[in-house]
């Protein structure tokens, strides 16, 4: 196997920080794939560009989706990553593992790709890095293969204009503040939609993310179109002794809790702990800095928002509160029958390559809460709109003229 | 050996074989029986050290957490050297974070020290737990992606070697979160990082006629332009480029390999700040640009590395207990981080596109810098 | 009688007479000899009563101002009426102020009682000084502009009538801003106002094709649609608007007179909240629509009036001292004013053009409202 | 002369405050013009219809602008307003006047026009309501007449694409905390510009306003593309005594100043007060709730921003700081200065009705800074841009490697 002498990248595996040259050259040592992976990363290096083309469209039979195909553009220099394709490997909820399947997973790496692997891509899924057209199919049978106990058996996730991998925070598995099962929600909606997920028929990218609460641990606000996060409706129980335990402990409840809470709904008189929970936004300070002192309680739910995406081209958007409460029990048909709404409606009225978020901006939310079936609510907007212009549809407009006519008789304005 | 051994399967086996759709196996099939029994019954927990926190249930039952830094990138053999560690302390059980740290499940209490001492001996790095910094967001760079306007490992090796000691011990006010990008796609969570860095490209593409008339349709690289940059050029039969109009962000690119948006000379780095994904106190924010270029230096980036210590080091000094990097920045104002950190204030700073209307400065109340 | 008597000059005259770029008299000529001497040299003022100040200045000389309220619009005699009282108590000086109220000034102590009895035994109404509600800023309506979608002069004083103790006597957390404009061109302070009324058509304009094509500039008109709504028609050699676009807010009448945005039975009323123009506290506040369409209904529009009243109220039943509508409505948060007003959202409040993203909800973090 | 009866606005003519009714009345009791004002009124109140048309251009010799021309469209019905023009009077600095030039104005209009005025116009005007075309000349010789002494000749204000007339709160005629004078600087400005406010040659409109400090009693911020706000560098003194003395009168000192300071840089311990002076954004609040006891001190001037405009028609744009800090001194060069560069660029950069704020939202603040020949500072901003997209001078970047350079050399990096 040809040996690169890669002086460059040898500076990366200097330091206190894991490297990932280390790992390429793990692999390198017994794979060429990774070794000219290795060769040309070093060529990169030195003059300070990269080298891959354009992903050209492969994939396994009857799927659309989940692998992103990869070709080097120094196929002469560098003859063993030509081809370097990504298989996506959808990670089961809240990326737990046993050392059997990880060890079978990566056993599938080194047989058929470089044995170099992403854990995990940035939405959520193991990606194998790299491996040859003609090794995808196999790849594809030995991870679902039907002779092997579910536990064992592994589906791509999600590339293109489809839904992608949904995840979630480790929610009930680990996490005292969860507000719905976070795992299952995301394990239910992944096999729901096994098809929109394999097979891209959107216009584009659509992404889903289930976190716990708002201390929202899988970023889901800021990188999902639709963010599923956990809350609450009810009062803040506080174990008063609890407070006392943290005191002790050095915190200054006065100036890092109360004066921190942004509603300003918490009272401390050095005795006792109040909360004016009507006035509480739910933002999890509090709760998390004075972790188990104070318990949410009552009903539990998720508020669902909706349009994230990133900046590229019209600047970022963040989710934005569509529902505000949805009880989040299996098998989370109201949740199932949100999205195929949404999606009916954004299909209707997008081109190819606008995300959902877009599209509510070019089309209005009137239209696209009209669509879902969604009555207007304060909970939609931070404010109400700034300028004197606004649509009215003919029946509005009669609509308020009948209110104001039952107002004359009646003697009292309904405003 | 995995379930089919080192025997490749045939054409035939693997029609017979494969099946679509069956999505992911059940989490339950992983999750450590102290988990199982627990599950969603959680009172608290309690961080014992940066690299070990315990989760307390309402049983009274225990598990511990060990977690440790990875590359994110890393070897099939390093996956089987982590799972040697968790069959010996953990059952076999194990998980990654979202932020691509590893996590050893330890259900008895005996293991815990045992398995922190083999994970030292073996040059693990063990932090990233509460208040510090944790482990880097990032993208793929020139390890496999087509767009990258830098490499995304390198960057984050070299940051991460500097800023080691605020994931194994040092505190801050609150968790700091670092991402980076290799393009303007975003790949990841600097749109809404503490501190964060962006690889952008900084010159107009160069157009290859010839090819795009043949490998691309010209009215979807037209609309792929945000500032209406590209128009049909009549003269090739392809398209033009409006230098004053375009701001390098690569869309024609991805949808048009004809056009070359990679630049070796003038790829660069920028770094924003004050970005946050919680909604803890206030909401999400933004990250922002505080510094709109920095040359590419493979192999070590030393001033990027510079910038994001130097603003973590300021954030260190004077933010308020619990403050992010951008409660603290938005108390103090802007004009006074620049005056802190002395960060030279450029044109770039200021919006001129989609956000212009909501950044610009429209009051006469600010603190006087100079 | 004036410098030229009832004498009207011939053209002659007016040609040997008029000069132009004279621009207009210097100030000094019209300030008191108490405020001549002490220009830029005050000290402090008190409010007196609602209707009385006196400003000292650090010579220790006073001047007092009486204000009254005037409805703006004032016969020639009116004006003849107050110069009559400013010549027996001010040594003939006054002055008007930003917001159309007139102030009298007083520079001998012994005249403050009498001309505050005089001015009551007159009728006119004093007040509008200190933390209460001043006159109201207003436009043209129906009295003289031509795109008015209701009488200005009108609704202020139904308004003003109703809240007359406001202005007299009550006082008020902090000044409080009323405002109102007769269509979206809001000539006046609508935009940043405490509380406004603002006039708005909601019909899309027919257009009169024959005339269109004979008096206006067919380019210039569809240039004149922020929504892209105006579109050539080559059926009528006119331009036809998309029902589905236009938002009514009549530029393409300002621009061409053919398009006849006035419909008196669909034009009406909106009453925007929570706006202000000092950078006092916190930045200057756009105003923000709390009720989309109330019908016009002369004389004296009793719903306008209800509704602004029924939030001047619940502001002075709710906000902290010194807080202006919108920082108490920011405070609570909107949902909660909507739940304590009990008036309706409607869709028409969700920004669906410049504003979106800026005001949409995009965090999880609200209170219940219901 | 015809008497109409009108029974709709006679109602305005009922209540407390002070009635425009009875204002039209008492003029058409011997003004034609204004009897029929007083007609078309009342049909309007029936109809729930305006009915003036269009303003077809008028004016007085060699000006472009200070008359709206107003026709009604019920000729037949209302012919005394047939013509119905509106004109504009420059208004003295701060709305100061004498009985004697009052009287000046009200016997012009009566004899030329409806005897019905605008004590004043929204942007600063006293306007005449209703005159003929006939009359325009006559009004103007009369106003401007060189027989006239100084003090009773006035002029007219601003209309159509042109400079409008300038505004200022009375500042230092009358008020303690002004930063600058602000009657002096309208005089001036409105002096200097004379052609530019009566001979439209701008793109669209441009107002001045004048505010002696962040109270903004003349509504700078929001109602002028130029927005000249007082205010000063130096500590706010504090007199102590006097302090005590608003205490007693019943100020609750902590909650409503020290609580309510935008910076939280006020402390105090019931005896004295402090203030952090580095910290304080000069908004005024402090200073005017506690009149006399709070002072400022050091250099004086003001902070200009532009950029100001109506909704209409791409939502409200507030004027956005641009000069930090202008030492405001007569003649005010440097503002006259700006304002010609300002103008200029606008020009280079405007299409027609396009106001300067607009225009800088189009073409960024790069170019208009450029043009005039300030630097960015922070002081522009509230927070810098989210997106990564912007743009780079060729020359920046050689710029920015150079002193990557020289940061070689010395090895210490200048950010
Ligand atoms: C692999 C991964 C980065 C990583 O290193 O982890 C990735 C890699 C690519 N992303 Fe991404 N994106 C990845 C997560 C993201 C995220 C983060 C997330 O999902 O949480 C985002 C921002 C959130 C969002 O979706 O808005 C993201 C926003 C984009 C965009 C911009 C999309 C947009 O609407 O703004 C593009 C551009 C595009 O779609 O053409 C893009 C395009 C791409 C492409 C397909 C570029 C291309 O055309 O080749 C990259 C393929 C690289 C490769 O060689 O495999 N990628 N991409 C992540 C997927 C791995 C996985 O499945 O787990
Ligand atoms: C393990 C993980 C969830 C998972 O399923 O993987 C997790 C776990 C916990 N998070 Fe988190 N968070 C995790 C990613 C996040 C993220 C997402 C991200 O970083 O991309 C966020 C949002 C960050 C942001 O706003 O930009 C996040 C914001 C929080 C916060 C809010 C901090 C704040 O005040 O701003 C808390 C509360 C706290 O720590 O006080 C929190 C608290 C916690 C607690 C204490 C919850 C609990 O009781 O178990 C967990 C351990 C604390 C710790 O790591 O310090 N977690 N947490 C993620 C670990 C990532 C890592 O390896 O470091
Ligand atoms: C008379 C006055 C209202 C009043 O009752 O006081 C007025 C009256 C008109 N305004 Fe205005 N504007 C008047 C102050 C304002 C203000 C307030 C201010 O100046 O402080 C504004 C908002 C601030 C601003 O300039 O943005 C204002 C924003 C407009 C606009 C929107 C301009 C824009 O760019 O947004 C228009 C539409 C236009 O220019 O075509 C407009 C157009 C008009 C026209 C000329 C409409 C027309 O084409 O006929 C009105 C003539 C009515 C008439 O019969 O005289 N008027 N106009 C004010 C001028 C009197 C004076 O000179 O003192
Ligand atoms: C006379 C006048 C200036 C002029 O040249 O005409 C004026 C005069 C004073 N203003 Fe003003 N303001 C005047 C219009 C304004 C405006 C403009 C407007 O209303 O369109 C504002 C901005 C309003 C807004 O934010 O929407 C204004 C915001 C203030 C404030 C800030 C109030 C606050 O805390 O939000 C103060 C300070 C205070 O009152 O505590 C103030 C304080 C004052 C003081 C006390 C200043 C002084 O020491 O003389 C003056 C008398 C107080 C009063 O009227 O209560 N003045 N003041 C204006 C009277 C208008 C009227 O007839 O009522
Ligand atoms: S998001 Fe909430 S529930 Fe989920 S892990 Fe984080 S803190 Fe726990
Ligand atoms: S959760 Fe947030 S809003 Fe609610 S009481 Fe705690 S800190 Fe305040
Ligand atoms: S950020 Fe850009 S270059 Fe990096 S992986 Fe994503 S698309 Fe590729
Ligand atoms: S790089 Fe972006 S801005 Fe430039 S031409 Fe391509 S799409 Fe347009
Ligand atoms: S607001 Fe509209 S209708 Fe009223 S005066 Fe101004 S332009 Fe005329
Ligand atoms: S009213 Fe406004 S939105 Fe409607 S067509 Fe005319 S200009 Fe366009
Ligand atoms: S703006 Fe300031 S200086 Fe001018 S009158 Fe108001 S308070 Fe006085
Ligand atoms: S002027 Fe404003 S910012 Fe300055 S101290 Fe007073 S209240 Fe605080």
């Amino acid at each position: 196997m040809k040996k690169y002498d890669t002086p460059l990248i040898d500076e990366l595996e200097k330091g206190p920080f894991p490297s990932f040259v280390t790992e390429i050259k793990k692999a390198a040592k017994k794979n060429e794939m990774a070794n000219d992976e290795l060769g040309q990363l070093e060529y990169s290096f030195k003059t300070n560009r990269g080298y891959w083309k354009h992903g050209g469209i492969v994939g396994v039979l009857g799927y659309g989706g989940g692998i992103i195909g990869r070709y080097s553009e120094l196929p002469d220099k560098f003859p063993n990553v030509e081809f370097f394709h990504t298989v996506r490997i959808n990670q089961p909820s809240g990326w737990f593992y046993t050392t059997e399947v990880l060890r079978e997973i990566a056993d599938i790496c080194d047989k058929y790709g470089s044995g170099i692997t992403n854990f995990h891509g940035s939405t959520g899924d193991m990606v194998l890095l790299g491996t040859t057209t003609a090794n995808l199919e196999p790849i594809f049978a030995e991870l679902t293969s039907k002779e092997k106990p579910a536990h064992l058996r592994f589906d791509l996730g999600g590339s293109g204009s489809a839904m992608r991998t949904p995840s979630c925070c480790n929610g009930p598995a680990r996490c005292e503040w969860t507000n719905y099962d976070t795992m299952e929600a995301c394990y239910q909606i992944t096999q729901e939609f096994q098809d929109e997920l394999h097979r891209p028929a959107f216009n584009y990218k659509f992404k889903f993310k289930f976190a716990g609460c708002a201390c929202d641990c899988v970023a889901s606000m800021a990188r999902s179109d639709c963010s599923v996060v956990g809350t609450w409706r009810g009062p803040i129980l506080i174990d008063q002794d609890a407070i006392k335990w943290h005191e002790k402990k050095g915190v200054d409840v006065q100036r890092d809790i109360v004066n921190m809470c942004p509603t300003q709904c918490i009272t401390y008189d050095g005795k006792a702990m109040k909360i004016d929970n009507a006035e509480c936004i739910r933002c999890m300070h509090c709760i998390s800095k004075l972790h188990h002192a104070l318990k949410p309680s009552g009903e539990r739910g998720a508020t669902i928002c909706i349009g994230n995406k990133a900046p590229i081209v019209i600047g970022t958007i963040l989710s934005h509160v569509i529902i505000p409460f949805m009880k989040m029990e299996a098998p989370f048909n109201e949740l199932k029958e949100l999205a195929r709404k949404m999606w009916d409606w954004w299909d209707e009225n997008s081109k190819p390559r606008e995300r959902i978020g877009e599209v509510i901006e070019f089309k209005g939310m009137r239209s696209f809460l009209e669509a879902i079936d969604v009555p207007p609510m304060p909970y939609h907007v931070k404010e109400p709109r700034r300028d004197p212009f606004w649509f009215f549809k003919e029946e509005d407009i009669e609509v308020l003229k009948k209110k104001e006519e039952e107002e004359k008789k009646t003697g009292k304005f309904k405003f | 050996m995995g379930f089919y051994g080192d025997r490749k399967l045939t054409e035939e086996e693997c029609k017979k074989l494969r099946e679509t759709d069956i999505g992911p196996p059940h989490y339950k099939h992983f999750l450590p029986p102290v988990i199982q029994k627990n599950y969603g019954k959680w009172k608290d927990h309690e961080i014992l050290n940066p690299g070990l926190m315990v989760h307390i249930a309402e049983s009274g039952d225990k598990v511990w957490s060990v977690r440790v830094a990875t590359p994110r990138i890393i070897a099939t053999d390093t996956i089987r050297e982590v799972c040697d560690i968790a069959d010996k302390y953990c059952g076999g059980h194990l998980r990654w974070t979202s932020r691509n740290n590893i996590e050893f499940l330890v259900s008895e209490e005996k293991n815990v020290e045992p398995i922190q001492e083999e994970l030292k001996k073996r040059g693990f790095l063990m932090g990233g737990i509460g208040y510090r910094i944790s482990n880097m967001v990032h993208t793929q760079g020139w390890v496999h992606c087509h767009g990258a306007a830098t490499d995304a490992s390198g960057i984050v090796k070299s940051v991460m070697d500097e800023l080691a000691d605020y994931f194994t011990t040092k505190e801050l006010p609150n968790k700091l979160r670092l991402a980076l990008a290799c393009c303007p796609n975003m790949c990841g969570a600097v749109h809404c990082s503490d501190i964060a860095v962006v690889a952008i490209h900084t010159k107009v593409p160069p157009v290859d006629a010839e090819r795009l008339r043949k490998v691309c349709e010209i009215p979807t690289v037209i609309a792929s332009c945000p500032t209406r940059a590209i128009s049909p050029d009549p003269a090739t039969k392809s398209v033009k480029i409006n230098a004053e109009k375009c701001m390098y962000c690569g869309n024609c690119f991805t949808v048009c390999p004809a056009i070359d948006i990679k630049d070796p000379y003038r790829d660069g780095l920028a770094i924003v700040i004050g970005g946050k994904v919680t909604s803890q106190r206030t909401n999400p924010k933004f990250s922002r640009l505080a510094i709109p270029y920095i040359s590419n230096e493979p192999p070590r980036w030393p001033k990027v590395v510079g910038a994001v210590k130097h603003i973590v080091e300021l954030y260190a000094k004077h933010a308020r207990k619990y403050e992010r990097v951008g409660e603290w920045i938005d108390r103090i104002g802007w004009e006074k981080f620049f005056q802190l950190s002395g960060i030279e204030f450029t044109y770039q700073c200021i919006d001129d596109f989609t956000f212009m209307r909501e950044t610009l400065r429209n009051t006469p109340t600010f603190k006087w810098i100079s």
